[in-house]
């Protein structure tokens, strides 16, 4: 793995971030940019992981960091689905824009 | 929890069972609407197996009639004949021989038998345990070779003729019923510990389907599912027939009206059935097996209703004459067509896996409901 | 109770009932328009408790359709028997499925095979045959030449 | 063989997947008739698009089963070094698993584990 | 090049394949499976990366668990064989150009950054190792944040239980 | 004699002295991959009729017996059959995803292949996390089934999938956590380490009631995992015809099948793995002389001689219980399973650290 | 016994006659092991109108087992069986559905007629407004097994000679030619 | 009290499940309840019923002689018309013209082997045969008759 250089991998975060992005910018359906925020969390994944592994081989912070993204994600995304599901309950769509006038 | 997502009707799915599927034993064809995976509304939709018997029978001499009935409820066929033999009867006042009501009983009741035991291995198919099928199906073999030996054929018997019997006894009938009955004394107990006793089995059963004494009434239900809600309705107590009146059975109730009751119902009659066959078989008096009939049978003007207990509840015949060797009109009061009114009341706000439970104890026969 | 004494109790409830003598049990014959009310107090009366409809079905005679009711008492085991006139061009009759439930499944059966209009039935459809089937296969007068083949 | 073999076994599973879908396609014609493409539902003509919005009552298990598979990771590091680090990571564990599980109390007690 | 860059880059265009199918495509099922490719195709990386823990992680929590969850979502609150309308065009061609161009500035932040690695010691980064560290309650151990996370997880499954059960109609 | 491993070294020097490196290896790749085509057929073929078989007696008849002895070709007519029958996809089905599930299915199986020691060194990918893997790349499985469930558009499917998605998920919680207690005790997650550590005992017996339950619920999860009976809600046959593969007809139906029989392997066979000693055989403490003895008996024997009790054991429980209804499964998980074995794995740590354990 | 069938032409059936697809189903490069694999591994449709059914499930049963020619993967959907075997009565609102079934079946499929019922309408041929006169008017028929029910065994004849016939690889039309079964 | 009652939840629910199980195991372990009889393999000594209703047949003798007179009695029983009798007229010796049977022609296909047409038959010309191996692949080979070719009435037996 050592002939691939660190900022190919970087590019694979950075690329893989803006797709994110772009999904963001466009999607108006909740779930769809919630799943987009996943991509660019995942993306920040791998940006750790390739500096703890290029960098700092002797230290496993990265790792770590990595792990706690994703305890992290999982309870932003259970959190996210939850209010998702709530909101659609009471204004029967999931759509950003019409979730504009939430009134509480 | 989330009812009110799926009030909105958008959230219902709705869903055809059948006619075409493993667990409505035929052709019915029920309309469920859901909801998530809860039943919102259960329609059955019938005449899959509408085969117009009613209509049919209009144009057969009350001989020939017979024959068709043992096609409605195929699981009992004898009683469906006798049904119709002592309908005939009743309107030419004939006077059956002792013999031939022995033998009727008896046949009678080791059909109830070997249906129920069909029942019992189609339940639990039901249910997703495939071996009790075939442990239902190692006795009801036994059934159907005894059948066979006298009556000649194993499912559509067209044994029993107005006035008596067609044929007599087999003479190896005695020794193997006593035969056929020990067998199943020693092996009975293996229904209970393969099925009534699992856990899972039970919970899937008990509080499922209730029906109250009330709506049994209700909605018309005879037969077991009427004795599950605690309702009296066997028609061979309230009006015994032949020789029922003869000997020594309990009316099995159970006052819980769910599924599971419905289940030991049907197991303890199986055990009144021995019982029955055990107190009449060696006392069969010989005589006639058949009286004497007119070779065309013309029945008096007039209308003639007959009661039997089949083993899915009452059936009725009745029947209109005009005085000519057919019947005016035949109507055939099935059991199944009124318990299986009472699906939708019993499965409401259950999941599937119930509607297929309470269907099991239902124990429908499509044909029969259909005609 | 006895036929006779069935028919004092009836005759208090309906007194312009008349009655038929053949058969086993007693046979009550009722106009079409009474029969709700009668229906309803036949149910409901202390000592008659009809509670239990186990046949209801239809005669076609020709000139007119009569409709059979069988009813039972769970109680007092007592039968009885009603019958109701209906004029066979355009029959119809006050439904009794909301007393005996049984009788909305029976009903929509008479419905599809005699063409017997129930009023106020929750669900008057077609049960059993199909949606696109025209005619009341079990009048006397119903000729299907393509599917009967007469013996 | 390391992490290359993963490739071999995906390989390995299109080649099987595959090999044995296209054999049907490439050698067995079927008869074509205005019926088979339609969805089965036991023979009757279904009505209604399968793909409504559904409701899944299971949702709220799938939620809490997110919250306890993050909590297994966990412990899998934790497994592997137990009886190497002893009574200090029972401690631990015993913390860390004490307070999931009064989440898992709360959630019975509030019902969220009763189906619907 | 050798076989594992080839493994690399095969690895890295499938991620960004689905990843950019999971952003475009109109029927939002499709969608969530593309993304879940997408998160597979990570954990490859990982493996690559030799980090298998990690790896199994990604795919534990998110394929078997996020993944999962979104799906169930769908069926919830979709009528999920329908398509989502079009994005307009406006707010897509500015999207494309914006993270187009966001792309390039921070690209070329990167590739004018040189990345040395600043030891050559190097930890094996096996499950015990994680382990060790994660427990230990040295400088360097993690068994506070350890501890943290489950308080973290404990909100979250309250939040979710507390926001799920309000709706419920009493 | 029967030596698995001497086979794989004979043919690793073989390519080697003959072939370049590069070359060797690549053999050795496509050798793996037919292997586990290979194997694949094999457990098909094999399971699909020995549960046939188990079925039929238990059931008092005698199975499928008139192609070969005893049968045992009846699985080849059916899956050539299979093969040779058309494969239809619905006009109105999601037409990609509807073909690529069974991919994936199949695909998911073949990768938990990789960690499995069959015999003494015979092992695709010896990786370090072994069990922890396994775990991963099954939870994957799921998604085959709820894409085949949701693609189909039939609504049987989809009720399926969903109750599958459930379930699979739910199951994976108690099952991971009873892995976690022998884990405790191996202190790896490698597979040969496990089965190294069992060199004097298994861990069934060595870890005392613990590992019992754990054993217990292991079986029970992973019978859930795989949908299998009594928890094959996901295509109860009674319920919802064929479940979430109702529209697959043909060898996509045959890749379903054949993948949830692969699957009971897998399962049996970490099962096997982690509680009884996988290819090692039964050594008693001590024992050297029987130990030795036993010794003699090939290590894939053992390996599948235990993978294959395990299965019979999961084929028995379904030919002999109902179905559960969805809640009753889900309320078994997290009522029972899941705190038991979370005590359990307690247990199990305080005993491990304590060392009472053999 | 010997029939004259030139001289006795088959009853004509009346009834409202559904449309069958034409038979040319069986693929043209037949082989004799893909033959032999089809011919074992029949796998019914789960199809039981009425009485015929009970006895198909005594042919499930032990005694007679017919899993023994590896026919008891009884699938529930078509898309996955191979035989339908037409246990009872087809009435006309039942024959829309069994066409379908048919239809939806992946080919190659057969069909058996079990029963008076499904050869003819059998006992409820005269006199009935509602019953197909014979399930070949809905859909071809490879075997009829008369009946009413046939026996056990005689399912297992008639599967027996399914099985002959589809390892012979000809086709319906030309068994139909050909002259009775004999064994 | 609430664990006591867990646990013998626990324990019940064990038991039960187990008890089933055993039942399965004893059948899986004994070989020698398994029911099946062989269908095809034991053609040779497949004992039915000597009164099962397989089909209608008419016995001839040795001479090709059988004893229906052709009376319809049997078509007329019929309650589904599985029979139909094509009569002819026979000259007898005495240069009178007699009825008698041409073609006694049964349809399988349609009969429900109800045993209605032998019940009635006055001279026993026919009775139900126990065979049940029927299978065809022609609708058509269904349709049967009953007297073979050429074969006569019996003597004496005419009224
Ligand atoms: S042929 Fe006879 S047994 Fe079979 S379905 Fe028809 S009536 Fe019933
Ligand atoms: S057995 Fe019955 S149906 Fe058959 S020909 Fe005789 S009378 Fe007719
Ligand atoms: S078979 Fe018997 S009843 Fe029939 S025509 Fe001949 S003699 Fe008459």
């Amino acid at each position: 793995m050592n002939e691939v250089p660190i900022t190919h991998i970087l590019f694979v975060s950075t690329a893989l971030f803006f797709i994110g992005m772009y999904g963001l910018f466009t999607r108006r359906n909740m779930i769809t940019m919630l799943m987009a925020i996943e991509l660019i969390l995942n993306s920040v994944n791998i940006n750790f992981i390739a500096f703890n592994k290029y960098l700092y081989p002797e230290k496993l912070d990265g790792i770590f960091f990595s792990i706690f993204i994703i305890t992290i994600a999982a309870a932003e995304a259970a959190v996210a689905i939850a209010i998702i599901i709530n909101l659609y309950r009471s204004h029967h769509s999931i759509d950003v824009e019409d979730a504009g006038e939430l009134k509480y | 929890m989330f009812e009110e997502v799926g009030t909105t009707t958008e959230g219902d799915l709705i869903i055809n069972l059948g006619p075409q599927h493993p667990a409505t034993h035929g052709v019915l064809h029920l309309v469920i609407t859901l909801n998530g995976e809860i039943i919102k509304k259960v329609e059955p939709h019938l005449g899959y197996i509408h085969r117009s018997i009613e209509k049919m029978t209009e144009s057969l001499s009350y001989r020939q009639f017979i024959y068709v009935t043992s096609r409605m409820d195929y699981l009992s066929a004898h009683i469906n004949n006798h049904a119709c033999a002592l309908c005939v009867e009743k309107a030419l006042q004939l006077e059956v021989p002792q013999r031939a009501q022995y033998i009727r009983v008896i046949m009678d009741e080791l059909t109830r038998i070997a249906s129920h035991e069909l029942w019992w291995g189609a339940m639990a198919m039901d249910l997703g345990a495939f071996t009790p099928f075939f442990h239902a199906f190692r006795e009801r073999e036994k059934i159907n070779e005894i059948m066979e030996e006298t009556c000649g054929a194993r499912l559509t018997m067209n044994y029993m003729v107005p006035g008596g019997v067609m044929v007599d006894l087999h003479p190896d009938f005695q020794k193997k019923v006593k035969a056929f009955i020990q067998q199943y004394k020693a092996k009975i107990h293996e229904y209970d510990e393969l099925v009534t006793g699992n856990i899972i089995f039970q919970n899937r059963m008990k509080g499922i389907g209730y029906l109250s004494a009330e709506d049994a009434i209700s909605y018309g239900c005879t037969g077991p599912v009427a004795r599950g809600s605690g309702v009296a309705s066997d028609i061979r107590k309230i009006a015994p027939y032949d020789v029922y009146d003869k000997v020594e059975f309990d009316e099995v109730l159970q006052t819980e009206g769910d599924s599971f009751a419905r289940y030991m119902i049907r197991i303890q009659e199986m055990h009144q059935s021995i019982k029955i066959i055990g107190q009449l078989i060696d006392t069969i008096p010989d005589g006639n097996f058949q009286a004497k009939t007119k070779a065309v049978i013309k029945l008096p003007k007039g209308e003639f209703y007959q009661r039997v207990e089949t083993a899915r509840g009452e059936l009725g015949v009745y029947i209109v004459s005009e005085g000519a060797a057919q019947p005016y009109r035949i109507k055939y009061r099935s059991p199944g067509f009124s318990n299986l009114s009472a699906l939708d009341h019993m499965v409401r706000g259950h999941k599937i896996g119930d509607l297929i439970a309470a269907m099991g104890t239902l124990d429908l026969v499509i044909p029969d409901i259909d005609r | 109770m006895t036929k006779e004494e069935l028919k004092i109790q009836i005759l208090t409830l309906l007194p312009t009932v008349s009655f038929e003598e053949t058969g086993e049990w007693l046979q009550v014959l009722v106009a079409a328009e009474d029969w709700k009310l009668f229906a309803q107090q036949l149910h409901t009366s202390a000592e008659l408790q009809f509670d239990y409809l186990f046949c209801l079905t239809c005669v076609d005679w020709k000139t007119h359709l009569t409709m059979v009711y069988h009813l039972t008492s769970t109680t007092y085991r007592h039968n009885v028997v009603i019958k109701v006139k209906l004029d066979s061009v355009n029959p119809f009759i006050e439904t009794v499925s909301d007393i005996w439930r049984t009788a909305e499944f029976h009903e929509r059966e008479v419905f599809e095979m005699f063409g017997v209009n129930f009023l106020h039935h929750p669900d008057l459809r077609k049960l059993i045959l199909p949606d696109d089937w025209i005619g009341y296969p079990l009048r006397k007068n119903y000729e299907d030449p393509i599917n009967m083949i007469k013996l | 063989m390391g992490a290359a073999s993963l490739l071999v076994l995906i390989f390995a599973g299109i080649a099987f997947a595959g090999g044995g879908i296209s054999i049907a396609l490439l050698f067995v014609k079927g008869s074509k008739n205005a019926q088979k493409g339609q969805p089965y539902e036991c023979g009757i003509p279904s009505t209604g698009s399968p793909w409504n919005q559904f409701n899944v009552g299971y949702y709220l298990f799938a939620l809490i089963f997110l919250i306890f598979d993050v909590e297994l990771v966990f412990m899998y590091p934790w497994a592997v070094v137990v009886k190497k680090v002893g009574i200090m990571a029972l401690v631990e564990i015993v913390i860390f698993f004490f307070i999931l599980f009064m989440g898992f109390l709360y959630a019975h007690k509030k019902g969220a584990l009763k189906w619907m | 090049m050798s076989a594992s860059a080839i493994i690399f880059y095969c690895i890295s265009t499938f991620i960004l394949l689905t990843g950019i199918l999971s952003v475009t495509t109109r029927k939002i099922f499709r969608s969530s499976i593309w993304l879940l490719f997408s998160l597979v195709g990570i954990a490859g990386l990982y493996f690559w990366m030799d980090m298998n823990f990690i790896a199994a992680v990604q795919i534990i929590v998110y394929v078997g668990g996020i993944v999962v969850l979104i799906i169930f979502s769908i069926f919830l609150t979709q009528k999920a064989g329908e398509q989502m309308p079009k994005a307009i065009t406006g707010r897509k061609v500015f999207s494309i150009l914006s993270v187009l161009a966001g792309l390039a500035f921070i690209y070329r932040v990167i590739s004018l950054n040189e990345f040395h690695p600043n030891t050559t010691t190097v930890v094996n980064a096996n499950v015990s190792e994680i382990g060790t560290q994660m427990l230990s309650t040295t400088e360097h151990g993690f068994v506070l944040p350890f501890e943290a996370i489950s308080m973290l997880l404990l909100a979250a499954m309250i939040g979710c239980i507390v926001i799920a059960i309000k709706s419920k109609p009493e | 004699m029967f030596s698995l491993e001497g086979i794989t070294n004979f043919i690793h020097e073989w390519l080697n002295s003959h072939l370049s490196a590069i070359f060797a290896l690549l053999a050795e790749f496509v050798l793996v991959g037919v292997a586990a085509i290979g194997l694949f057929a094999f457990l098909g073929l094999v399971l699909v009729w020995m549960e046939r078989k188990v079925a039929a007696v238990m059931q008092l008849r005698l199975g499928p017996n008139r192609l070969g002895p005893k049968g045992i070709f009846q699985t080849s007519a059916d899956t050539l059959k299979l093969i040779m029958k058309e494969a239809l996809t619905p006009d109105n089905a999601d037409k990609l995803l509807f073909n690529l599930a069974p991919f994936v299915v199949i695909i998911v199986a073949m990768l938990i292949l990789a960690p499995i020691s069959f015999a003494k060194n015979f092992q695709i990918w010896d990786i370090n996390i072994g069990v922890l893997y396994v775990t991963a790349i099954s939870s994957l499985s799921v998604i085959g089934v709820l894409m085949a469930g949701w693609s189909s558009g039939n609504k049987y499917s989809l009720l399926g999938a969903m109750r599958s998605g459930a379930q699979i998920v739910s199951y994976e919680l108690s099952a991971g956590l009873s892995i976690l207690t022998i884990i405790v005790l191996t202190g790896s997650l490698k597979i040969s380490d496990i089965v190294a550590s069992q060199e004097n005992g298994w861990w069934i017996f060595k870890g005392h009631i613990p590992a019992i339950i754990a054993f217990v619920i292991f079986i029970i999860a992973s019978t859930a995992e795989t949908n299998r009976a009594p928890f094959d809600l996901a295509e109860a046959e009674s319920e919802l015809t064929a479940g979430f593969h109702t529209e697959y007809g043909g060898m996509k139906f045959a890749l379903f099948f054949l993948a949830e029989y692969i699957n009971i392997f897998i399962v049996c066979a970490i099962g096997a793995t982690l509680f009884l000693g996988g290819w090692m055989p039964f050594h008693i403490g001590h024992w050297v002389a029987f130990n030795h003895i036993m010794d003699y008996i090939p290590s894939s024997f053992w390996f599948f001689g235990k993978t294959g009790f395990l299965i019979f054991l999961i084929m028995w429980f379904r030919w002999t219980f109902p179905r559960l209804r969805i809640d009753q499964l889900l309320n078994l998980e997290w009522k029972y399973l899941l705190p038991i074995s979370m005590f359990n794995l307690l247990l199990m740590s305080v005993m491990a650290i304590m060392g009472w354990y053999f | 016994m010997d029939v004259n069938t030139n001289k006795i032409q088959a009853t004509d059936f009346p009834g409202q006659v559904h449309e069958a697809p034409g038979a040319n189903f069986l693929v043209s490069t037949l082989d004799d092991v893909i033959n032999w694999a089809r011919s074992n591994s029949l796998w019914p449709l789960t199809f039981a109108t009425s009485c015929c059914g009970i006895e198909m499930m005594h042919v499930a049963g032990a005694k007679y087992d017919f899993s023994r020619f590896g026919f008891e993967v009884a699938r529930a959907t078509p898309r996955q069986a191979d035989v339908i075997i037409i246990a009872g009565t087809i009435v006309n609102k039942m024959a829309p559905v069994l066409k379908r079934l048919y239809d939806q079946m992946a080919d190659p499929k057969y069909v058996i007629a079990m029963g008076a019922c499904a050869i003819s309408g059998g006992p409820f041929f005269y006199n009935t407004y509602s019953v197909v006169k014979g399930a070949d008017h809905v859909i071809p028929v490879d075997v009829y097994i008369p009946g009413c029910p046939p026996r056990p065994e005689a399912l297992l004849h008639a599967l027996i000679a399914l099985q002959g016939k589809i390892k012979a690889g000809l086709t319906r039309d030309q068994l139909r030619d050909s002259s009775p079964l004999s064994q | 009290m609430f664990l006591k009652e867990y646990f013998l939840d626990i324990y019940k629910a064990t038991k039960s499940l187990l008890t089933g199980m055993k039942l399965t195991g004893y059948y899986f372990t004994h070989h020698k309840e398994i029911l099946t009889e062989e269908y095809p393999e034991n053609r040779k000594n497949l004992q039915l019923a000597e009164r099962f209703r397989g089909e209608v047949i008419m016995p001839h003798d040795a001479n090709n002689e059988h004893t229906c007179t052709g009376c319809s009695s049997c078509e007329i029983a019929c309650p589904n018309g599985s029979i139909k009798i094509i009569s002819k007229f026979d000259i007898t010796p005495e240069g009178k013209k007699k009825k008698a049977i041409d073609q006694h022609i049964y349809h399988l296909e349609l009969c429900t082997m109800c045993g209605l047409c032998v019940e009635a038959c006055p001279t026993d010309a026919i009775k139900m045969a126990n065979t049940f191996e029927h299978s065809v692949f022609n609708r058509n080979h269904l349709i049967k008759r009953l007297n073979k070719p050429g074969s006569k009435i019996r003597e004496g037996i005419e009224e």
